[in-house]
Formats: structure tokens, sequence, C-alpha cells
């Protein structure tokens, strides 16, 4: 066990070293100057190439990479016009917000934070709990409305299902605001109203693809053996289907749901698009438009650590549910 | 069974579907004085400068005024603003040396700020300036503001680190685009830019190598607002800027939230423009311009004393035109900020071809595909009618087969390149079918909306036709003529210059204009902007930006700027 | 055997029908079975998949889904009737009465419990004041007495690390945990391999004796009811074809259905130079039955049209005591055909 | 005619205790034609294959629908904008002439864009589906048969695959890759655009199916047919085409027919973005991207395409949830 989670964690890390240097490698493919993009009206070549300079642009490439790795773990100095130094975890200065890139991620991570744990623990509860219930209600109307829900939201599309949902909700019948991002801790009903629509449609796409798992899963898991058995042996259904079976439906769904999670964590961009909500996710493609490397460079480990991370506990997990992994 | 669900489904369609098509929509009427005329002058007066600013109609002191901006402001140095939002948020927390006394209607004065007059030209060949500083004016600290505050606030902007600002003046003192290495601040900080210096406690004095007739215009720039040594925090200034003017901010979430309260060291006896009426000021960013617009027309409780800075989505404006009550909280005014086609003129040298893209494109097509004549304003001459002096004249009426005459059966083959931005491609798009309507074989290159900017400054880029846009920081031809199309500031890149236009005769009439008073100068650059479109027909003149803002019920006195056409706050009051 | 002859049944089952509706139609699993069975008596159920075997045993522990499913009939057990009971009260029935045992032990055990757990589970159920350390005593008993050595050690052990036998003498301990009266083992060796089989099914023979239950064992392999069983319930297509005691089914075979079961046993005996003969055909669709008796399409004996093809046959005691067949064939030509003809490739008892 | 097998239609504690009898009429059917029958027989899947060919065929006519609507995806038609920018009339400018109404801005027919765009999203969706299907089955096979290493090797790079933030890079690919191949002076084809557009999703989404392959791989490796194929001396290439492959078919063919309404919505959902089809071009995600921001004040501009890219969607994956059922009875259904 101990073995596997190190071995785990050493695979993530290569995965995230392998990640940091594509996303370096992106950057200097790019065809665009970031620098040039920084001058507004007053940019000559001359200065330019000093800012470049000052930048660290002109280094080596592995120079600039393990400078820029080397800032993460010890900090390091980046120079007059970026503040000085910047201390351990320096994700570096934006080229273009005049900022520190950590104090940017301070900004926008509660962003996505705020949409994606409460959609996700909306989507899982009605994605699960519908399949579930359709699943040991099968054939009944209850399981037909499911299907038809589960498959009109599959076949939804999130910017689409957003609009209707604004058109319906905040502009026809005005009883929600236009979507924006207040912080839970200033106010918890202003925070609520305004994602509940990115909540509503992420989770109305979501659930519909786990309602459609979760009801095959269990359909799976009530044919099983063990299932019957427990019940031979005298157990109500809610005990052998409320326990027996739903353990075992249970754990791809885990699987598919870690990866999901950690997923829309690295950045809900479709989302925060629709609703006009500044995130992760839209942070991450503006600093990509305006080739702005640190922020570049920043987005891309975390959302792939998110998911280098998910990957492990969603690894973990399984092994918590299932002895057979645990033990081998 | 599965199918109704589709059934529920269709059913919410339908109903959309019903509201939506419960109303025509029609033609209608804006109100956008399109035609205004600009006038200005420089006061002469010392009384002008001085306050207290005329009080507003139905104005009161007190209550928080807020505005609403989808992102934050770049820079809150003064040193280091030169954003619309940031010029236009700076008169509350800094003073300048000059400023402007604006009517929102086009009708604007110099006058001094800091400075008792803005400016003496001591020998009358704009080479000497002399600015006294008014007494009474103080830091946020009440420490007095002196001429060496304001040098030194000059000074640092040669530093490299405090870039983003404008240039004009180092540049001017130094006589050089490079003004940074003539003169290292940082290895300078107890020194002067050559140049600059203070005789006195209250005097400024700039001696220039050559004349700079606008300078009074320049000085109205934030850049020149004082800072005391002490108190410069380098870079970190940009987060809590040291104020001298009627607010202080007080707290900064950056990117989230300012907070600006009263400076209780400013006296408005010294301020000729700045009312302060609200007690606070709070920046919000965060909402687009989509969602800000909604907010307003809802006017909620928290919303009415606010100010969408991104104006009216486009998306929104049909809504908003069509209610006359949404229609009384807008502000719509004409910007100076004024659109054009640039033809390069190193790969179209045929004059007859440029005239024949003048002809060809259609204005009325292009206002739609801008988003509607409440977006913009058809704009026929190289300069905006915010412009001292403009004059209107339309050198290629739109006629396709005048055009179809002019190339004479040519079907010259260009690209025209375009931003990735979606605004951009419909103007792209319109213009391609517009032109090759005339006969034109037109290819639309998209490079990212960011990098197209400065790729097109860049001498040598390869495109033929581009859409620029232009905004002069002071409302006089010399902002704009020479600096678009005067040929012998051609460098390799970063040429403002973008059609690479250079004709002799032109410019020796830019060095002609250029001597003159700046009150003398307004009317010879109508004339030169309506010979540079007949001679050399360099561009494409679309139009100008309008500037269409919402704000709630309870905000007054706001108005468009009529120097930067963007909402300001100099006067604004909270209605109790 | 010990049994008592002329004790009453402990099961009685008397004209079962089970069906199923599906969207394809009306599946008529069982039509018409009745049978007894005393405690301390064995009974094999044998046929092919699909003959109905299972179904007659789910129907017995009331594990069919009651939306889709329509019993009638009757089957008492201990003089209770179970067809119309109602889940709960099925339930306190299920594993304290009758137990089951399952083919795969493998799949039968819910793989993320320990076995422990999954036996004391059972107990608990039906020994609702029984406390934690008596249900583990129970188990670690019950798992002592179906020879799993190690009882303490395995108690906290997952079905996965067990072998395919041990797996199956747990589920034989779990069905065990309340003393059922009656204990149905639906092909419990098939999984196996056959030194294990045997090995389980003298460990059922054994604990049969110990216990005095009834045991219905259901197979497809006539072999193995020969070594435990002490009656024989041929089915086919959902209707029970032949029923006697083993020896009047082994050794006088009356139905032709059960002669192609029995010429599929490998004989030692037998001569090796007669192939296996396997039943030609499949097992017919219990949603259009073939007409008259359901074996005519396959059988090579049938006399068609009339009568095999359009009446069905009636299970009837043939001379012998209790042994009784349900084929139209006339008696002696049943004996004679089997004697002259399926006899010597047949298992010699 | 009744022809799916009953006994593994049924599901919860019945399923095994049903017994499987194939009909008469069955036997000695090729899978292949039992699941045909079985598609045949299931009518939301019969329905939605209509209208999946309905949209194919509406896709692959486009040229032709223009001719008669008469039409073209580029002409403007501005004397029917209103200054305000939005089309005259009644629900976004819907008339005989304009069956679903004009854009707003520059006034271009909905309708006919919409069957242009159709056009591309289907090329788009089912290339990508054929290229990742391809490259997954390639990948999932000899991950799944060889083991060892190169197993771990493929297994990493999947995980890897996973970790890159998709959208990031294809917004950071598409320029690099476009100015790699092209001056500045042209154009990008929309070819190019579109082939770029396959590549990025081949490079993202053959994970999947080569999760899928492999697993169904390493439960087939050690059966008797790949041992008998083994022992007789079989080469590598023969094992894992010619034996493992046929074995997979099915739930290839479903992950394929469930893939593709999965790109459409990528493909939408890119351009969506900006990253992927640019106007003039027409597309459904740059239709609703540009449409979103109409929500309030012409509707119907977000309705028409939405609907259709939803209509087609659920079509899609309607009939490839029915060829699932018909190819595995025991899944879902």
């Amino acid at each position: 066990m101990l073995r596997f989670l190190i071995k785990r964690l050493l695979l993530g890390t290569l995965t995230m070293f392998a990640v940091s240097l594509v996303a370096f490698g992106m950057f200097f493919m790019l065809p665009r100057d970031a620098v040039a993009t920084m001058c507004v009206k007053n940019c000559n070549p001359e200065r330019l190439e000093r800012v470049r300079v000052e930048l660290g642009l002109k280094d080596p490439l592995i120079d600039q990479y393990t400078g820029y790795m080397k800032g993460i773990f010890v900090g390091r100095d980046l120079g007059s016009a970026q503040g000085g130094f910047c201390d351990a975890p320096c994700l570096g200065y934006s080229y273009t917000s005049s900022e520190e890139v950590s104090d940017i991620f301070a900004r926008v991570l509660p962003v996505t934070l705020s949409i994606v744990i409460p959609a996700s623990v909306l989507w899982l509860g009605l994605g699960i709990g519908l399949g579930m219930i359709s699943a040991l209600r099968r054939g009944t109307v209850f399981d037909r409305l499911a299907i038809g829900f589960s498959l009109t939201g599959a076949s939804m599309q999130l910017y689409f299902v957003g609009g209707m949902l604004m058109i319906i909700f905040v502009y026809t019948l005005k009883i929600l605001p236009v979507p924006h991002y207040t912080s839970l801790w200033d106010d918890p009903l202003d925070w609520a109203s305004g994602l509940v629509l990115a909540w509503v449609a992420l989770a109305f796409l979501f659930s519909a693809v786990y309602a459609r798992l979760s009801r095959a899963q269990m359909l799976e898991t009530l044919a099983e053996d063990f299932v019957r058995t427990a019940r031979a042996k005298g157990l109500s259904k809610s005990r052998a289907y409320g326990r027996h079976a739903l353990r075992a439906a249970i754990t791809p769904i885990v699987t598919i749901a870690g990866l999901d999670i950690g997923g829309a964590l690295g950045g809900t961009v479709i989302t925060e698009t629709t609703f006009g909500i500044q995130g992760l996710g839209r942070t991450a493609v503006e600093a990509v438009r305006l080739g702005d490397l640190p922020t570049i460079m920043a987005t891309v480990l975390i959302s792939a650590v998110f998911i280098v991370v998910a990957n492990i506990v969603v690894d973990l997990l399984y092994a918590v549910i299932d002895p057979r992994v645990r033990l081998s | 069974m599965r199918s109704r669900a589709i059934l529920a489904a269709g059913g919410v369609l339908a109903l959309t579907v019903a509201l939506g098509a419960c109303s025509e929509n029609k033609n209608t009427d804006s109100d956008v004085d399109t035609d205004r005329v600009a006038s200005g002058a420089i006061a002469t007066d010392p009384k002008d400068s001085m306050g207290p600013a005329k009080a507003v109609e139905g104005a009161a002191k007190g209550g928080t005024f807020t505005v609403i901006r989808q992102t934050k402001i770049s820079h809150m140095d003064p040193q280091r603003v030169y954003s619309f939002v940031g010029l236009n948020t700076a008169p509350l927390y800094a003073r300048f040396l000059t400023t402007w006394k604006d009517d929102g209607k086009g009708n604007v004065t110099l006058v001094g700020d800091l400075a008792e007059t803005p400016g003496v030209n001591v020998n009358k060949d704009c080479k000497v300036w002399e600015f006294k500083i008014k007494d009474g004016v103080k830091f946020e600290d009440g420490s007095a503001i002196t001429s060496k505050e304001v040098a030194y606030g000059i000074a640092r902007s040669f530093d490299p680190d405090l870039a983003g600002g404008p240039t004009y003046i180092q540049e001017w003192l130094a006589n050089d685009a490079a003004f940074d290495t003539k003169w290292d601040f940082k290895a300078n900080k107890t020194s002067l830019p050559p140049g600059l210096t203070t005789p006195d406690a209250k005097t400024l004095r700039f001696e220039f190598a050559k004349p700079h007739c606008d300078l009074p215009f320049a000085a109205s720039l934030p850049a020149t607002a004082p800072l005391p040594p002490a108190k410069d925090t380098g870079v970190e200034l940009d987060n809590k800027p040291f104020s001298s003017g009627p607010y202080k901010l007080v707290k900064n979430t950056v990117g989230v939230e300012m907070l600006f309260e009263r400076n209780e060291h400013w006296d408005a006896n010294t301020d000729p423009v700045r009312n302060a009426y609200p007690d606070k000021f709070v920046y919000k960013f965060g909402p687009n311009a989509e969602a800000q617009t909604n907010r307003l027309i809802a006017d909620g409780a928290e919303d009415q004393a606010t100010l969408g800075w991104n104006g009216v989505d486009s998306s929104l404006v049909a809504k908003v035109a069509g209610d006359a009550g949404l229609m009384g909280r807008t502000l719509r005014e004409p910007t100076p900020s004024a659109w054009r086609l640039s033809i390069n003129t190193q790969r179209v040298p045929d004059l007859s071809v440029r005239q024949a893209l003048n002809y060809a494109i259609d204005r009325s097509g292009m206002v739609k595909a801008a988003g509607g004549d409440l977006k913009v304003a058809p704009l026929t001459t190289l300069m905006p009618p915010s412009t001292l002096g403009f004059k209107k004249f339309d050198a290629y009426p739109a006629d396709i087969e005048k055009a179809k005459s002019t190339l004479a059966g040519k079907t010259p083959e260009l690209v025209l390149v375009i931003g990735d931005d979606s605004g951009a491609q419909e103007l792209g798009t319109q213009v391609k079918n517009d032109l090759e309507k005339a006969g034109f074989k037109i290819t639309i290159k998209v490079i990212p909306a960011d990098s197209k900017l400065d790729e097109t400054k860049k001498k040598d880029n390869p495109w033929d036709l581009y859409l620029d846009s232009w905004a002069a920081d002071w409302p006089s031809g010399a902002a704009l003529l020479p600096v678009l199309f005067d040929g012998r500031t051609i460098k390799a890149e970063g040429n403002s210059n973008t059609s690479y236009i250079n004709n002799d005769a032109i410019n020796a009439e830019f060095d002609r204009v250029l001597a003159l008073d700046p009150a003398a100068q307004a009317p010879e650059w109508a004339k030169l902007d309506e010979r540079i479109m007949k001679e050399l027909a360099p561009a494409v003149p679309l139009y100008a930006d309008v500037m269409f803002v919402m704000h709630g019920s309870k905000v007054g006195g706001v108005y468009i700027d009529s120097i930067f056409g963007y909402p300001a706050f100099t006067r604004a009051f909270v209605k109790q | 055997m010990t049994h008592d002859a002329a004790s009453p049944p402990y099961l009685q089952v008397d004209d079962l029908r089970v069906r199923f509706s599906t969207a394809d139609g009306e599946v008529r699993a069982v039509d018409g079975v009745s049978f007894g069975l005393q405690r301390g008596r064995t009974l094999g159920i044998v046929g092919e998949s699909g003959s109905g075997k299972s179904v007659t045993s789910l129907a017995v522990m009331g594990l069919h889904d009651p939306a889709r499913t329509r019993i009638t009939g009757a089957i008492k057990l201990g003089g209770r009737d179970l067809v119309g009971l109602s889940d709960g009260e099925m339930r306190k029935l299920r594993g304290r009465d009758v137990a089951m045992i399952f083919q795969d032990p493998l799949s039968a055990l819910h793989p993320f419990y320990t076995v422990g757990r999954q036996l004391v589970e059972g107990y608990r159920t039906h020994h609702a004041g029984a406390s934690k350390a008596q249900a583990r005593q129970r188990a670690l008993d019950m798992l002592d007495r179906v020879g799993i050595p190690q009882p303490d050690r395995r108690f906290s052990q997952y079905p996965h690390e067990f072998s395919g036998g041990m797996r199956q003498r747990v589920m034989i301990a779990m069905s065990l945990m309340n003393d059922p009266a009656l204990l149905i083992a639906d092909e419990p060796t098939t999984a196996l391999d056959v030194t294990v089989q045997a090995q389980i099914l003298d460990l059922l023979a054994d604990l049969q004796r110990e216990f005095h239950s009834a045991i219905i064992l259901i197979t497809h392999d006539l072999g193995v009811v020969s070594q435990v069983a002490d009656e024989v319930l041929v089915m086919y297509g959902g209707r029970a074809v032949e029923h006697g005691t083993v020896a009047q089914v082994m050794r006088g075979p009356q139905h032709p259905y059960t002669w192609g079961l029995l010429a599929s046993i490998p004989s030692l005996h037998g001569d090796p130079e007669v192939d296996l003969k396997p039943i030609k055909g499949n097992p017919p669709s219990l949603i259009n039955v073939p007409s008259g008796c359901a074996f005519h399409p396959r059988c090579a004996y049938a006399m068609k049209p009339e009568p095999c093809a359009a009446q069905v046959p009636q299970l009837l005691a043939v001379q012998a005591d209790g042994h009784r067949v349900a084929c139209h064939l006339p008696e002696p030509q049943r004996i004679s055909t089997y004697t002259d003809e399926i006899a010597h490739v047949g298992v010699a008892q | 005619m009744s022809l799916s097998q009953i006994g593994t239609d049924a599901a919860g504690v019945d399923a095994t205790a049903v017994p499987v009898a194939p009909q008469p009429g069955m036997v000695g059917r090729s899978p292949g034609r039992l699941a045909w029958a079985r598609l045949r027989a299931n009518r939301t899947a019969m329905v939605s294959g209509w209208i999946m060919l309905f949209f194919i065929v509406l896709g692959l006519a486009a040229p032709l629908i223009e001719l008669l609507y008469g039409i073209s995806p580029f002409e403007q038609f501005q004397d029917k904008i209103a200054n305000n920018s939005l089309p005259l009339g009644y629900f976004g400018g819907v008339s005989g002439e304009h069956w679903f109404g004009l854009e707003p801005q520059l006034g271009r027919d909905i309708f006919i864009r919409l069957v242009y765009g159709l056009r591309t999203s289907l090329f788009i969706a089912t290339s990508a589906a054929l290229l990742t299907t391809a490259l997954g089955i390639v990948l999932g096979i000899v991950s799944g048969y060889l083991g060892g290493w190169i197993d771990g090797v493929i297994s990493w790079v999947i995980d890897f695959a996973l970790a890159l933030p998709f959208l990031i890079f294809a917004l950071a690919i598409m320029p690099t890759v476009t100015a790699r191949f092209y001056g500045p002076r042209d154009e990008i084809p929309v070819p190019f655009r579109i082939g770029v557009m396959i590549f990025l999703f081949a490079l993202f989404g053959w994970t999947g199916t080569a999760r899928l392959v492999r697993g169904q791989v390493i439960s087939l490796r050690e059966r008797e047919f790949v041992e008998a194929a083994r022992a007789s001396g079989a080469g590598l290439f023969h094992i894992l085409f010619r034996q493992l492959l046929p074995n997979l078919w099915a739930p290839i063919l479903v992950s394929f027919s469930l893939a593709v309404p999965g790109y459409i919505t990528g493909e939408a959902a890119l351009s969506f973005l900006g990253i992927g089809v640019v106007d003039p071009t027409p597309d459904f995600g740059v239709m609703i991207n540009k449409s979103l921001s109409y929500a309030q004040t012409d509707p119907a501009y977000l309705i028409f395409p939405g609907v259709v890219i939803f209509l087609l969607v659920l079509a899609f994956n309607l009939f490839g949830d029915g060829l699932r059922d018909a190819l595995d009875p025991k899944s879902s259904r």
C-alpha cells in the first residue's frame, strides 16, 4: 500500500515535471511578443529590448526554466520593476497585469472553487441519486423520466443551457441577479445567488452523465450474485441495495467523479465565459492570449496539480473502498 | 415517455420564443449629437484657475459613489497612469500641473490645477515654460505641495521600472525618444532631469531644446502629479498612491475593490474643477459590460449610486434604447476615439487605389456591424469632431460605382489583418464585403488581437489594410495628425504612423502649424486634415466611438469628458 | 438414510407457475410443477439452462421482482403457503427457514466485505437480540464446521483471499448460520475443480445428516445427483418431465429427455468406442414454448403431429411406486427403447 | 418480430434467474446480424438514426440547399438590420425569405449558415472520432497485451495527457501551428484550421478509447483462443489485430458512436472560445458565442443554433445508446 502510494506520488511528480516543460515550451513557441504587448503608446525598439533583458527573456531557455522552477521552491529576485524579491512559492510576476501571479490566484481561485465545489456536490447528489433510484425502479415512469432527463442533459451544451437559464431567470422572470462573484465570507446570500445559475447549468449537464452512469452501474450491480446472496440471507431491500449494491456500484463513479472534479478545478473556462465570471479558467485563457508567461505557467501547473492529485486521491479512495486493490 | 422530457424542454423553448417574439424591432432615432463642434481655450486669467469649482445644480454632499468595471485599473501610480479609466480616476486622488474645465459637451478650457495658470511661455518661443504652484495645496498628510514634489514626480517618470505612463515631457526634456538613457533616475535620485529646475518652492521651470507649444496640454496628464521623495515606494506606489487630490485610497484589494475616502487636507478653494461631493468613492471590479448593464437596468438598491464603466453592452443597446426610462439614466456622447481603415501606403502606393478604397466603404453598414448608432458615429475625417477647430467634410462620399471607375478595371488583391477579438471579426467581414463589391480581392488574416496592435506598428509589416484607432491625449490636431502622418518619425517598430505615409509637403505643413500659437493652430489642423485626405488618402475614416454609459437612479453630475470620451467624476454626486 | 417415509413433506410445491413479463412477451419460466420434500431428504432438480429449475428454487426463496413476476400455485413450507406473502414476511423466512447456496461462490460473496462480516450479518438479521460476540462465535463455529482451517484468522479475510473450494465452504457456512430447515443449492459445484466438487458434495451430505434439513440440489449433471440425492425431478421447458427416486430415474428412466441427459454423463463403465451423445438442438424459448410436449422438436421418438406436437403430456405415475413421467409414448415402448438402445451407453449404477 | 434474448434483458435479482433461450429463428445468425436485428427493433434508436441521417444529408447537400434556398452563407442583408444593429421585424427577423432570421450586425442568413455549420461540425466530429478511436485501439491493444514497461509508459502518457489542460493547450497550439505553416499574408485556409482541430482532438482524445481497449484486452489476453494463437507461433501483429481486435469491435463501435456527439460538442466549444473555426466560416460554436450576448434582445439568435446543435447531439447520443444496447444487451437497458 505504501509502496503503491509512493509509486503514484513519484509518477505524479514526473507528470508535473513534464507538464511544466510542455507549458514552458509552449510559451516560447507562441508566435507573439509578450513584451511588445506590454507597452502601450510609447514603445521603441531599444526600450522593448531592455525590458526583455530585464525580464530575463534573453537568457538561455534552460536558465529561464530553472529560474522559474527555483522561484517556486525557494523564491527568487524578480528585479525592481517587478516588486523585488518574491518569496517561495513564487509563481512570478504577471507581464500584463503588473502584480504577482500568486495575487492573481488568490483572487481567481476562490471563484473557481465557488463554482466547482457546490456544483459538484449538486451534480453528484442529483446524478447518483437519480441513477440509483431509476435503476431500482427500472421500467417505471420515474425511470423513463430520469432517462429522458439524462439524455437531454447529456446532449445539451453548457453555453446554451447557461444562455437559456439567464434568459428565463435573470431577464424574463428577474428572480436572480446577473451571474457574478462575491466572496462567500462577505455576503453568503449574494455569493449563492450570483453563482446559482452556474451551479445549475453545470449540475444539469454533469448529473445527466452521472445519472446514466450510475443507473447502468447499479443495474449491473443489482444483477450481481452477491446482491442476491444478501437478499437470500434475509436482508431487507434497503440494506441489500442501499449497502451491498451501492458500495459496489459507487467505485467506478468515484473514479470518474474524482477526475471530473479535478479537471473542473483546473478551470471551468466555458462556464466562466458563459456567465461572465472571472475565474481560473478565463484567467488562463487570457494569459495565453496575451502571452503572459508567468500566468500561463502557473495556471497550467495549478490545473495539472488538481488533476494529478485527483488521480492519486481516486486511487487511494479506490483502495479504501475495494480491499482487492488495497491488498494486492 | 422519453420524448416527454424533450417535450418539456421544447415547452421551455417555446415560452422563451414567445417572449422574444412579442416585440417588433424597428428603426429608432438615436439622439447622439454627432455633429457637435468642440470649442476650447487656454485660461490666461489666474482667477479661472482658482476654486472652488462651480456648484452643480441639484448636487448635495455625501453618499458613496460606486464605479463598476470589468478589469482592474492597470496602474494607479500617477506617473504610470495612461489608461482611460486611470486618466479619469486619477483626479480623485491626484492633482496635476494643469487640468481641463469641461462642460461635457466639447467646450473646454485649460486651467491651472496645482499651477496658478496653465503655464507661462516665458520667451514666447515655446522653449521655456514656467509654472507657479498655488498656495495652500497639500498632500494627504497635510504637508504642503511645492514645486519640488512636482519636479520629483516628473523625475521619477524617467525610471524604466515605472514605465507605462505618457512620455511627452520626458522626451521633450531629454530631446530624445530614449530619454531614460539620457538621464538615469535611479543614479540621480536627488537631482532633476536636464532642463527641469525649481528656482524656488513655488516655481517650476522647463527648458527645452526645441519648441513645445503643447506643454500646457501635456502637463494636464497625471504624470505631473506631485510626490514627496520620502513617500516614493517605487512599484508599490501602484497599490497605494500618495494623495494630493480630494480623496485618498484607504483600502485596495487589488483587482477586487478600491475604497476612496476624503482627504481632509484638500482645499476646495484651490481647486477649479473638483467638486468632490460624495464622501466615498468605491471601485468594484469583475462584472463585464453585459452584467454591469443588467445590474443598472435593474437599478437595485445597492446599484442606484453606481456607474457602469464599460458602457451599455452592445447586445443590450436595443433594450436600453427602446425604454425612455432607461435612456434617462444614460450618457451618450461621441468620443475622440476615431477608427480608421489604415492603408499601408508602402504596399499600396497607388493613390487611385486608396481613393477607391475610400469610395467603397459604406459607413451605414459599418455602423450596423459595429453595434449600431448608439455605439459608433460615422466619420469621414481623420480628426474626430471633438478636436478643437474640427470642420466636417467628406472627400470620398460612399459610392460603389465611383470606386469601380476609380479603380479603372484594376482588381487589387489586398490583405486585411484583423485581431481575433469578436468585434473585429464582424468589422473585417464588413470591410471585405464592401470592398469586394467594388472589385477588390480581399484576404482576411486573423491574428491574435494583442499582437495585431504591435505587429502593425512595425514598418515592414506584411499587410495592406488594418483597422486602427487613435485617441489623442488632448483635443488638438497636434496630438493627432503629426503623430499619425508625419513620415519623418517612421522607425523600425512601434510606429503610430501605421499608414507609413511620408510626404514632404505635408511634413513641412506639420512643422509650420506646430510652431503656431496653440489657439491659432486649431483651424489650420482642420484644413490640413482635408488636404491629407484629398492628396494622400492614407486611410479610410470609419467612425468615432460613442460613449454610451448607464448609471443608477441616484447618480448625478457625471459627464462624458471631452478630452478622452470617458465618464468623468469631478462633478459626480449622489442624489439624496 | 434416516428419513421417515410417513412424515409429511416439509416443502410442498403444487402446480407452481412462474411468469415474467418482458418487452418481448410473457416468459413462462415454470409451468405447472408439483413436488414434495421431507426434512432429511435431498431432491435433485435436473435440466438444461432454461428448464425452469433455478426459477423454481428462486420462487421458493421469494427472490423474484414482484413487479414483473406472476407466481401462481402453492409453495407450502412447513405448512405455510409462501405464494402471496409480502416481501417483509418473506424476508423473515429467507436465510432462517430457507437458505441458498449459489453456483459461483466468488461472485456470490461481496468482494468488499470480510467473510466474517458477511456471516455475522446473516445471523444478526434473524437474531435481533444477538450480540456481536455471539454472532462472531456462531460464525467461527460454522466456519470450523464446514472445514475451514484457522477460522479465527479467516474470519477477517476477504473473499478474494480464499480458494474456490474454501469460498464455497464459506457460502455453505453462511447458509447454515440460522439452522435452515430447507437448503437450496443451485449448482454448488459447477464452478469448482472435480476433486473439490466431491469434497463439497460430501460436506453437504454430512451436514444434512447432522442438521436434518431438506436439500434441493439444482444441477444439470445427473452424475452429481446420483451421488447425493434421494429423489430426482427432471425439468424441461418449465415443466417437470420425470420424477422419482434416484434409483428409479437412474436405472429405469422413461423420458427421452432423461435419456439424453444420462447419455451425456461420461461413464467409466460404458463403451469407450461410443461417443457421448449430446442432445441435439437447443432448449426451447420460454416465450413461444413448442406446442404439445415441449421436447417434441428435439425428440427422436416423437409421434408427430399427434399427439406429441398437439397435447401437453401429463406427469403420470408409471407402474413403479412414485415414479412419474410426462410422455406420450406408451410405457412399454419407453422401457424397451431405453433398455435396447440407450442403457448400454448410459451410466451403470 | 421479437428477437431479443429474453433472459439477459432482465436485471436485478432476475437476471441470472431467467434462462437464456434464443429462439429457433435466431440460431446460426452472426452476432452482427443479431445486433442489427435488435437495433431495428429499437424504435427510439431508429427514429434518432433517421434524424441523424437527415442531418448528415443536410450537411452534405449544403451547396444544393444553398442553390434551392437562394442565399449564400456570406451574403449580408443589412437593409433588414435596424440602426440598433438588430434585425428588423419579429423574432430575429424570421420571414418567408429568411426562415431562421438574420444575424444582428452583419445581417447574414441564419438558416443557411446553420446548414453549412452542420457540415463543418459533422466533418470535424466524425474525423476526430475516427482518428481518436484508431489511435486508442492501437495503443490500447499494444498496452494491454504486451503489459510490462510498454504498458507502464503508455499508461503514464495517458495520465500525462489527462493532466494537460486541453483548452489552454488548444488555445496555444492553434496560433503556433498556423504560424508555422502559413506566412503572415496568407489566409489560413479553413481546411487547415479544421485539420488542426482534428489533430488537437486526436492528441488529447485517444486516452478514453485506449483505456477501454486496454481493459478489454487484459481480460481477453489469457483466453484460450489467444493462448492457442500464441502456442501456434502466430506473430504479434497477428495476435493483436487478427485475434484480439475482432473481439473488441462491439465496445469500440459503441465508444465511437458516442464519441461523435462528444466531438460535435467539443468542436462547438473550441469555436465558442475562438480557438477553432473562425468567422466568416459558418459554425455552431461561433454563432452561439456571438448570440449569447444577444440572449435578451434577440433570443432567436441563440435559440436556433442552440436547438439545432442540441437535436443533433441528442440524435447521435440516442442512436449510440441504441447501438450499445443492440451490441451488448447486458448493458444499461
